[in-house]
């Protein structure tokens, strides 16, 4: 049900050099090192320590707070430290530190969960250690954690509009039948009526592999999205699935809408028929210096640095890698990071891309406000940012900003202008923070005079 | 473990952009103008690819000399300088004293645009500046047409005594000349005026050039060609004679698009565009001088920052309220 | 006086003989109060009021007294001096009966005593020979005219704002190259008027 | 701290130029600047005010009330251009046209209202005529330097002779309005890299100049006001 208009984007070169190539899984590395906050939330304490056996699949880590998911080992073997150091967000962190044995001994406690209810699902779905694996990394838990009768729509985010990203591609292809199944089972407990696969037209194969799997099914159809970044997004793919806006601070449920990545209801339902947590992740291994492009799974806490080895190594200098797709993902400043929850491709540059932009004066040509799937005007805000004029922000709309890089991608003068706006955003926030605390003083004072008033009334009776 | 890279270089995404950036922009400009160049080449001869290459000269050099008096970095590497040199050019006569178009050069990069800071900070187009400054301040050779013997014949009958020059046919139709060039000849330019607006034609070729190649959006030419017909009309001028007559082309495609001095959303830019067409008519039907596209195309200038404070981009999803976070 | 030439003078106080851009008269005002539209506008509100009312009382001052008694050359002091009683009186009228109109333009109104678009205005009338109709009308399109460049140059001047402009020319000297581009324009419609009205 | 005589008079010349430097006057300054002529006159016409009003003001310091001190300058002032314009009717009645209204609107030249206010009613009788003279000449030289440049270059004379008329075409736009705004911006940048930091103090002092100043409610926090 597309409503025939569409939000705006930009055409991103795809290069998908990786597309059609099956997801081939990485031999266990040596060690991994897995963070204790791979999801956005509380971060999760150890529940083994230093010494421990453990087996694939076992629960290393948990948290007793809402927003979190819970870790598992991604190997067997031994516990050799729990260590703190930086991850790739930058953060430093605790990390279970696990020397293999090669076994791949499967723990005990992997048993398909028995589910009789809307809560026992979301107990299961919390167990299963998934976040949004599209990047997000929000605990799937929570997101599923809607009132009753609040969603109405189910949308599987298949888009991958990210150049060179191609597993959720491979994984479409593979795995179609359980991601349906996954669905099925998902609006089942939830009680959701209508599900909507939303696939780039890039994906030609996937689609005709869904029709195929659903076979006619009324409840879920496969919908083409065009071929414009950023179709992924969570804002876009419920405007162009559903018609309807997601506006800032709002969450899809809001608008009715439950978005989920592909591969996080894959992991889902494997969870739910096996009873395997979230242990690996799907990556694309891609850039000009990777020797043998590749789409693998690998064991979550493996080195990237071990990733690339393992894959068939680099044929010429890296200078550059990055974390998820070169429109959004990140760039780390070294490769021996632990691969996360939320990553989906590993992509190593040499210097002819990683060659820094010179900036040059705005023209005021409009391009990033033709491609603004949120309808700002970037140049404007990246001025007001220049002038840090907060009013001005607020007034344009910076918070509205989801950070696709549209902008960025467009400029002719190479201006980093969702790199200003991500940091007017904060400034916005430290600005709303302070108005925040200064009318809780005022506030704080008020009560505190009418208190002192009152006791002041009740003395003088 | 493997070998571990270090010191990799990081940056904000996104890491991959548009190959287009404002130099090729400006590269394409100018490819858009050749064609135009071509006619004037024909038309007038070898001086007016003189004049063009002066004017371009002189603006580069100019914008050169200022960033380097202001101890500013170099910025005739973007052939935004050549643009306006050429498009200035253009607007001049073929004629015209050669350091009369260095005094437009001049005014053109030096007082509209790097006063201001340079490329991006002007608000008024540095060309249409120079040429209206230029038609000001010296009047008689900013309206001393050539006439040449490719010219329609409509043209050389006009021609006055010494016939070598002329009236423009829209000076023309001013003063009730008997004998007005055929519309076919306005479209292909074997008119006199100035240099680079003869040729409809060859401008046209350009604009879709530009259009096709995403440099321009069509909404600002579109509009402002249409209201230019549509008033022309409306006024009882035959519409394709005042489209292809003066500056409209010229203004339309190459001018009122300018990015820099037009506003930023498709609505403020037809609006703009409407805008040029009106003042455009209004001058020629009333003003004492017969051509109004620069005077209009400066005023719109001048108007932009207000258009784009009424046509700001809208959020999505909040309807009918500009300011969703007041 | 025809309808035609009423809307003469408006217009060609408004766009060809415009105060700012072409006479020179209001140019503090102008550059000084031109930085925020709203701040313009009000200004620009208060400067038409002024002018049409120091208009409707110098006209009959001149004609009817000084001119009557022989005592032309009083003008200068005369009108000043009315002048600035007349703000003062709008002002404390407005602070007492329209207090929201006092507190948007308030702050103008003190500055407007010494613009000298609002003397001019009503020397030119007296210079001009105009009759009171004419000059009331001359004034409004004066104040129109004001008005307009006002609109016109504060929009230039928000965008130009925040320019890196080279050290010479940061503050007034880009701000009057700006004014000067925008003058620039208003040239275009010469002879527009004369040519519509058959003058 | 005290200044001496000559530096009383020659503050107004560059230091403290009202028209380049305090940026008051502009409209006179903008409207009479086409032809060097009309420079000279001009100033000659603001000297004359200036001085005379500067005077009689500092000699009534103490009789003039406060509250109502601005209208008495007014009047003062006014009484002056009168007497000015009178003596321009009878003795030069050309130039009298040529500046036309531009003579009776000396009376609201903020120039001499600002000195009034700024100078004279704190200063002696002696001071205050210097300061007049000084600042009449600031006010005349800019006036006639910008106006032989409009007039050279906008019209090929120098003071009506003929200069370069003859040998090229003048740029005529000089002589009309965009071409006074862009000379007087030009001569205050020219001035800005003369006096280059120094220029900011004294910009934060023209409220003072100002007569506005008294109900301004711009005033910001150094002192001076976003009306410049």
């Amino acid at each position: 049900m597309s409503s025939g208009k569409h939000l705006k984007g930009v055409h991103v070169d795809h290069q998908k050099n990786t597309a059609g190539m099956p997801i081939i899984p990485m031999p266990v590395p040596e060690r991994v090192y897995i963070p204790m906050s791979m999801h956005i939330g509380a971060p999760c304490q150890p529940v083994v320590a230093k010494g421990d056996h453990v087996k694939v699949g076992q629960l290393i880590g948990d948290c007793d707070k809402p927003v979190s998911a819970p870790i598992h080992s991604s190997v067997s073997g031994d516990v050799e430290a729990i260590e703190q150091f930086m991850t790739q967000n930058g953060r430093v962190d605790t990390n279970i530190v696990i020397k293999t044995d090669g076994k791949q001994e499967i723990a005990e406690t992997v048993v398909p969960p028995v589910i009789e209810s809307r809560e026992d699902f979301l107990k299961a779905v919390r167990a299963s250690g998934v976040v949004g694996l599209g990047g997000a990394t929000f605990p799937t838990s929570i997101k599923y954690n809607t009132k009753p009768g609040q969603v109405d729509t189910l949308i599987l985010n298949g888009a991958e509009c990210e150049p060179f990203i191609t597993v959720d591609h491979a994984a479409m292809l593979a795995y179609a039948k359980d991601m349906v199944d996954g669905m099925r089972t998902i609006m089942k407990w939830l009680d959701i009526k209508r599900g909507v696969i939303g696939i780039e037209s890039n994906k030609p194969d996937a689609i005709a592999k869904f029709n195929e799997v659903l076979a006619g099914d009324k409840d879920i159809e496969v919908l083409t999205l065009r071929q414009v970044y950023p179709q992924g997004a969570e804002r876009v793919i419920i405007y162009e699935c559903t018609g309807r806006h997601l506006i800032a601070g709002k969450l899809p449920a809001d608008v009715g809408c439950i978005v989920s990545n592909v591969s996080s209801v894959l992991k889902l339902q494997q969870y739910l028929t096996t009873g395997m947590p979230l242990v690996s992740k799907f990556l694309t291994l891609d850039g000009n210096v990777v020797a043998k492009p590749q789409n693998v799974e690998v064991p979550i806490g493996t080195m990237i640095c071990d990733v690339i080895e393992q894959c068939g190594g680099l044929k010429g200098e890296v200078k550059k890698i990055i974390l998820g797709g070169p429109m959004m993902g990140r760039a780390i400043p070294r490769d021996d990071f632990a691969v996360m929850k939320g990553n989906s491709a590993i992509l190593c540059f040499d210097e002819t891309f990683a060659t820094q932009r010179k900036e040059t004066a705005c023209i005021n040509c409009g391009r990033c406000v033709a491609g603004c799937p949120m309808n700002l005007m970037p140049a404007r805000l990246s001025r007001a940012f220049k002038d840090k004029d907060i009013d001005a922000l607020r007034e344009f709309n910076v918070m509205s900003c989801m950070d696709c890089g549209c902008c960025a991608y467009s400029c002719p003068a190479r201006k980093q202008l969702n790199f200003e706006i991500k940091q007017a955003k904060s400034l916005v926030m430290e600005d709303d923070k302070k108005k925040k605390a200064k009318a809780e003083a005022a506030a704080a004072k008020a009560a505190a005079k009418a208190e002192a008033e009152k006791a002041k009334e009740g003395g003088s009776k | 473990m493997a070998d571990k890279h270090t010191n990799l270089i990081v940056s904000s995404a996104p890491h991959v952009c548009n190959p287009a950036d404002t130099a090729t922009i400006m590269r394409d400009v100018v490819i858009a103008l050749i064609p135009a160049l071509a006619v004037a080449i024909y038309v007038f001869g070898f001086r007016a690819l003189l004049m063009t290459a002066v004017c371009a000269a002189a603006c580069v050099f100019f914008e050169w000399a200022v960033r380097k008096i202001m101890g500013r970095e170099n910025t005739i590497g973007d052939w935004s300088a050549v643009v306006t040199g050429v498009i200035l050019a253009f607007n001049l006569p073929v004629n015209m004293p050669i350091w009369m178009a260095v005094i437009g050069c001049f005014i053109a990069i030096v007082v509209v645009k790097q006063i201001f800071g340079g490329l991006g900070q002007n608000f008024a187009n540095p060309a249409i500046v120079g040429r209206i400054a230029l038609f000001i301040g010296f009047a008689t050779p900013m309206t001393t047409w050539a006439v040449t013997e490719k010219m329609s014949q409509a043209i050389i009958n006009n021609a006055g005594v010494d016939a070598v020059t002329g009236a423009t046919p829209l000076a023309m139709l001013n003063a009730g000349a008997a004998e007005l060039p055929s519309n076919l000849e306005m479209f292909l330019g074997t008119i006199n005026g100035s240099m680079g607006e003869i040729s409809a034609c060859a401008l046209l070729i350009g604009g879709i050039y530009l259009v096709v190649r995403k440099v321009i959006s069509p909404a600002i030419p579109v509009s402002f060609i249409a209201t230019v017909a549509v008033l022309a009309a409306v006024m009882g001028y035959d519409p394709i004679f005042q489209v292809c007559a003066g500056g409209v082309m010229l203004g339309a495609i190459f001018m009122a698009t300018d990015y820099v001095t037009s506003p930023i959303t498709t609505k403020g830019r037809i609006i703009f565009g409407i805008g040029c067409g009106i003042f455009t008519m209004l001058i020629r039907a009333f003003a004492s001088y017969p051509e109004g596209v620069s005077f209009a195309i400066l005023l719109m200038n001048i108007l932009t920052p207000h258009i784009d404070s009424i046509t700001r981009s809208k959020l999505n999803g909040v309807p009918k309220k500009g300011g969703a976070e007041k | 006086m025809s309808l035609t030439a009423a809307f003469y003078i408006v217009l060609s106080a408004i766009i060809t003989n415009n105060y700012v851009l072409s006479k020179f008269l209001g140019i503090c005002p102008f550059l000084g109060v031109s930085k925020k539209l709203d701040n313009a506008m009000g200004m620009s509100v208060a400067v038409i009021i002024v002018m049409v009312i120091a208009t409707a009382v110098t006209w009959p001052i001149q004609t009817y007294l000084l001119d009557k008694k022989g005592i032309g050359y009083m003008q200068t002091i005369v009108f000043i001096l009315v002048i600035a009683a007349l703000v003062q009186m709008i002002e404390i009228f407005l602070k007492k009966y329209i207090p929201s109109l006092h507190k948007a333009l308030g702050i103008y109104l003190p500055l407007i005593t010494t613009n000298c678009a609002v003397l001019g205005v009503c020397v030119l009338n007296i210079d001009n020979e105009y009759n009171f109709l004419q000059s009331i009308l001359n004034a409004f399109g004066s104040g129109v005219g004001f008005t307009l460049a006002m609109f016109l140059f504060a929009g230039v001047r928000s965008k130009i704002e925040t320019n890196d402009y080279p050290e010479a020319f940061k503050g007034i000297a880009s701000t009057l190259v700006a004014a000067s581009i925008t003058s620039l324009c208003f040239l275009g419609f010469s002879g527009m008027l004369e040519k519509i009205f058959g003058m | 701290m005290k200044k001496n005589k000559l530096q009383i008079l020659t503050n107004g010349i560059i230091k403290e130029n009202p028209v380049l430097v305090l940026v008051l006057g502009t409209c006179p300054t903008l409207a009479i600047s086409t032809q060097a002529i009309n420079g000279i006159g001009m100033g000659a016409c603001v000297i004359v005010v200036l001085t005379c009003s500067n005077i009689i003001i500092s000699a009534l310091k103490r009789i003039i009330p406060d509250t109502v001190r601005i209208p008495c300058y007014i009047t003062v002032i006014a009484t002056f251009v009168t007497i000015v314009q009178l003596v321009l009717k009878a003795y030069a009645p050309s130039l009298d046209k040529a500046l036309g209204v531009y003579i009776p609107l000396i009376v609201v030249n903020c120039i001499i209202l600002g000195r009034a206010e700024a100078f004279a009613n704190k200063n002696s009788v002696i001071d205050s005529a210097l300061d007049g003279i000084g600042m009449g000449l600031g006010y005349t030289l800019t006036a006639t330097v910008m106006a032989c440049i409009r007039e050279l270059l906008g019209s090929g004379t120098l003071f009506g002779a003929p200069v370069t008329a003859n040998l090229f075409s003048p740029f005529t736009i000089l002589i009309m309005a965009p071409g006074g705004f862009f000379v007087f911006g030009c001569l205050i940048a020219l001035v800005n890299r003369i006096t280059k930091g120094k220029v900011k103090d004294k910009r934060a002092n023209k409220c003072i100049g100002c007569p506005g100043a008294e109900f301004c409610s711009d005033v910001n926090k150094e002192g001076g006001c976003d009306n410049k």
